[in-house]
C-alpha cells in the first residue's frame, strides 16, 4: 500500500518539476515550485525521515516559495527581453542529451547500491547515551558532527554578508525592504496580529522537542523567522536597519557561544568541540539554545534582501 | 470499542473525501477566480476538518489529538485570510486599466 | 486500519493533483496562487493521513509548522502584487 | 519495485531535469529553480540511502539524515543570495540577462533608478 501512495507522490513530484522547467511564464513556474516543495515534504515523511520533512516544511513551503515569488513578480518586466535568448534546438537537444546521460548513470548507480546498505545508525546507537539527548539526528548535529553545524552557522552568517554587501552606497546602514503604506483594516493586519504569538509558541515548541523528537533550532529557528516577516509584510513592524548593534549582535551570538563552548571542551575535555563528561547534554541546550535566536534573525534577514533605504534619524 | 471508533472513523474519512471531490470538482467547473477560490477554500477546508475528526480516534494520545485539532484552527484560520488577500489581489488586478 | 487511511491518502491526493492542474493552468495570477492554498489544505490532509497509517506520531508536528507557514507564500504574492504596481504599473493579464 | 528504487529514479529524474533547465532557460531565476530542482533531487538521494541504512531500532541512517537538514538550509540561504543578486542588478541596469550585450537598455533603467 504504501508503494502505491510513493509511486503517486513521485509521478506528481515530477509533473511538478516538469512544470517548472517548461512552463513559459516564470510566475507560473514558481507558483508550481511551491506545491512541490510540500509535496517534497511527504516524500521525506514516506522515507522515514521526519526531522527532514519538518525541515521541508518550514524552508522549502515556506520561505522558499515567499522568496521566489517576490522575486517573480519583481522581475516580471524582463521575462520578455530574456525569452527571445532561448537557445536553438541544436542545443536544446544537446543539453536534454547530456542531462537524460546523468540521469542514466544516476539511475543505474542508485539501482546497484552495495548490499547491506552501509550504516551508522548502530554506532550512533551505541554512543547516543553520552550525549543525554534522544534524538538521533540531534545528537549528530550537536555532537558527533557538530563541526559541521558551526561551519553551517557560519555559512549563513556569511550568507547575510554577502546580502548586505549589495546594497548601494547610499542605503548602506539603512532599512531593507520599501516603505509600507498601513491600512490598520487590512485583513493582513489582522493575520499578523493574530497568527504570530501562536507561531512563535509552536516554534519554540518545536525547538523545544527537538532533544527527544524530531524537531529542533533550524525548524523552530524557521517558524519564528516567517512569523516575524510576516509581521513586516502586513506593515506593522518595520525591518530593522542593518546598522543597528542588537541585531548584529543577536547575529553572532550563537555561533559565537559555539566557538566558546568549543574552545573551552578543548580544555577540559581535550579536542575542539569536545564536551566534558556529563555535561553533553546542558551545553548541547545551551549551544542550541543560542543558536536559535541568531539563526531566526539570520533567515529574517536572508529574505528581507538588502537594504533599500536610508535610516532615518528623528 | 475498536470497531466503533473505527467506523466511525470510516465514516469521517468517506464525508471527508466528498468534500475534496466536491472541490476539485468545483475548481474544474466554476467560471471565474472568485467562484474557484470560494469552492477550494471552503470545501477543502470543510474536506480536512473530516479528516482530522475521523484521525481522532486512531490519536494514541490525547496530546496528538489536540495537536490535530490546533492543526484544522489554524488552518482555517489561515486559509479564510488568505483566500481573502487572493480575491482582493484578483480585483485589484482586474480594475487596473 | 492502517490501508484505509493510506487509501484515504491516495483519494485526497489524486483531488489535489487533479486540482493543481486546472489552477496552475491559470488564467491569472490568482487563480496559479491557489496551487499553494490547495496544497497547503489538502497536503497537510495527505501528511496527516500517510504519518498516522505508518504510525510517526511526530507527523502532526509537521501538520502544524506547515499549517502555519502554508500562507506565508501567498502573503507574499499579494505583497509584491502590491509593491510591483506602485513601482511600474504594468502588468499584462493573461 | 520497492520505495527505495521508486524514490532513487525519481531523484535521478529530478537532477537531469533541474540540470537541463540550468542549461537551457535563459533567465536566471530559472536557472534558480532548476538548480533547485537538481539539489532536491541529490537531497532525494541522500534520503534513500539514509533509509536503506535503518538499523539498531533506528528508522534511518541519522547521518545523512542530520546533513539533509544542513543542506536544505545551506541551499536556502544560497538562493537568497543568487535573488538578492538578480533583484540588486535589475534595480542598477534594468536588465536581468546573462547574454554579454544586455547592458544596451541601462541607460533608461538607470534613469528610473535614480528618480525614486
Amino acid at each position: 500500500m504504501i508503494s502505491a501512495i510513493s509511486f503517486g507522490i513521485g509521478i506528481l513530484l515530477l509533473a511538478l518539476a516538469l512544470w517548472t522547467v517548461v512552463v513559459r511564464d516564470t510566475f507560473a513556474a514558481v507558483a508550481g515550485f511551491i506545491p512541490y516543495g510540500l509535496l517534497l515534504t511527504l516524500a521525506w515523511l514516506v522515507l522515514r525521515a521526519v526531522d527532514v520533512a519538518l525541515t521541508e516544511a518550514a524552508i522549502g513551503a515556506g520561505l522558499t516559495g515567499a522568496l521566489l515569488i517576490n522575486a517573480a513578480s519583481r522581475l516580471h518586466v524582463t521575462e520578455a527581453a530574456a525569452r527571445a535568448e532561448t537557445p536553438g534546438l541544436a542545443l536544446r537537444l544537446a543539453a536534454g542529451a547530456a542531462s537524460a546521460a546523468v540521469t542514466v548513470v544516476i539511475a543505474v548507480c542508485l539501482l546497484h547500491l552495495p548490499e547491506p546498505a552501509p550504516t551508522l545508525a548502530p554506532d550512533v546507537a551505541r554512543h547516543i547515551a553520552s550525549t543525554g539527548v534522544g534524538n538521533p539526528i540531534t545528537a549528530v548535529l550537536l555532537s558527533f558532527r557538530a563541526i559541521d553545524t558551526l561551519l553551517e552557522a557560519i555559512a549563513l552568517l556569511f550568507g547575510v554578508v554577502g546580502v548586505w554587501s549589495l546594497a548601494a552606497d547610499r542605503n548602506w546602514g539603512g532599512r531593507p525592504g520599501f516603505a509600507q503604506i498601513v491600512n490598520p483594516n487590512d485583513i493582513l493586519v489582522y493575520l499578523a496580529r493574530v497568527l504570530p504569538p501562536i507561531g512563535v509558541v509552536i516554534g519554540i515548541y518545536i525547538f523545544w522537542v527537538g532533544a527527544d523528537h524530531p524537531g529542533g533550532k533550524f525548524q523552530g529557528a524557521t517558524v519564528i523567522a516567517a512569523m516575524w516577516l510576516l509581521v513586516m509584510m502586513s506593515g506593522l513592524r518595520e525591518a530593522p536597519a542593518v546598522s543597528q548593534r542588537w541585531l548584529r549582535v543577536v547575529l553572532i551570538l550563537g555561533p559565537a557561544i559555539f566557538i566558546v563552548l568549543g574552545l573551552l571542551g578543548a580544555f577540559m575535555a581535550g579536542a575542539f568541540l569536545a564536551y566534558p563528561d556529563g555535561w553533553a547534554k546542558p551545553w548541547i541546550v545551551v549551544i542550541e539554545a543560542a543558536l536559535l535566536p541568531s539563526l531566526a534573525v539570520t533567515l529574517v534577514l536572508l529574505l528581507v534582501g538588502p537594504p533599500l533605504r536610508p535610516e532615518v534619524h528623528t | 470499542m475498536k470497531t466503533a471508533a473505527d467506523v466511525f472513523t470510516i465514516v469521517a474519512m468517506l464525508a471527508g473525501i466528498f468534500f475534496f471531490v466536491a472541490g476539485t470538482v468545483g475548481l474544474l467547473r466554476f467560471p471565474d477566480t472568485y467562484t474557484r477560490l470560494h469552492a477550494l477554500t471552503k470545501a477543502d477546508n470543510l474536506g480536512l476538518g473530516l479528516v482530522v475528526l475521523g484521525l481522532l480516534p486512531q490519536a494514541g494520545h490525547l496530546v496528538v489529538a489536540l495537536k490535530l485539532i490546533v492543526v484544522w484552527l489554524l488552518v482555517m484560520l489561515t486559509s479564510a485570510d488568505v483566500s481573502q488577500l487572493i480575491a482582493r489581489a484578483a480585483r485589484r488586478q482586474e480594475t487596473r486599466p | 486500519m492502517a490501508d484505509v487511511l493510506i487509501a484515504v491518502c491516495a483519494a485526497v491526493l489524486l483531488m489535489v493533483a487533479v486540482g493543481l492542474l486546472s489552477v496552475l493552468r491559470g488564467p491569472t495570477r490568482a487563480d496559479r496562487m491557489m496551487a499553494a492554498q490547495l496544497f497547503g489544505t489538502g497536503g497537510i490532509a495527505a501528511l496527516l493521513l500517510v504519518g498516522t497509517a505508518t504510525g510517526v506520531e511526530a507527523v502532526v508536528d509537521v501538520a502544524l509548522t506547515l499549517a502555519v507557514l502554508a500562507a506565508f507564500a501567498s502573503v507574499a504574492f499579494v505583497k509584491a502584487g502590491q509593491q510591483t504596481e506602485g513601482e511600474a504599473g504594468k502588468e499584462e493579464r493573461k | 519495485m520497492n520505495v527505495f528504487q521508486l524514490f532513487g529514479l525519481t531523484a535521478a529524474v529530478l537532477v537531469g531535469l533541474g540540470l537541463y533547465g540550468l542549461i537551457v532557460n535563459p533567465q536566471p531565476l530559472r536557472k534558480v529553480l532548476a538548480f533547485n530542482l537538481t539539489g532536491n533531487g541529490v537531497f532525494l538521494i541522500c534520503a534513500v540511502i539514509a533509509h536503506r541504512g535503518a538499523a539498531a531500532g533506528m528508522s534511518g541512517d541519522p547521518v545523512p539524515q542530520a546533513l539533509l537538514i544542513t543542506a536544505i538550509v545551506v541551499s536556502f540561504a544560497a538562493s537568497a543570495l543568487a535573488v538578492g543578486l538578480m533583484l540588486r542588478r535589475f534595480e542598477e541596469t534594468g536588465t536581468n540577462s546573462l547574454s554579454a550585450d544586455s547592458d544596451a537598455g541601462s541607460g533608461q533603467a538607470r534613469a528610473n533608478v535614480e528618480s525614486r
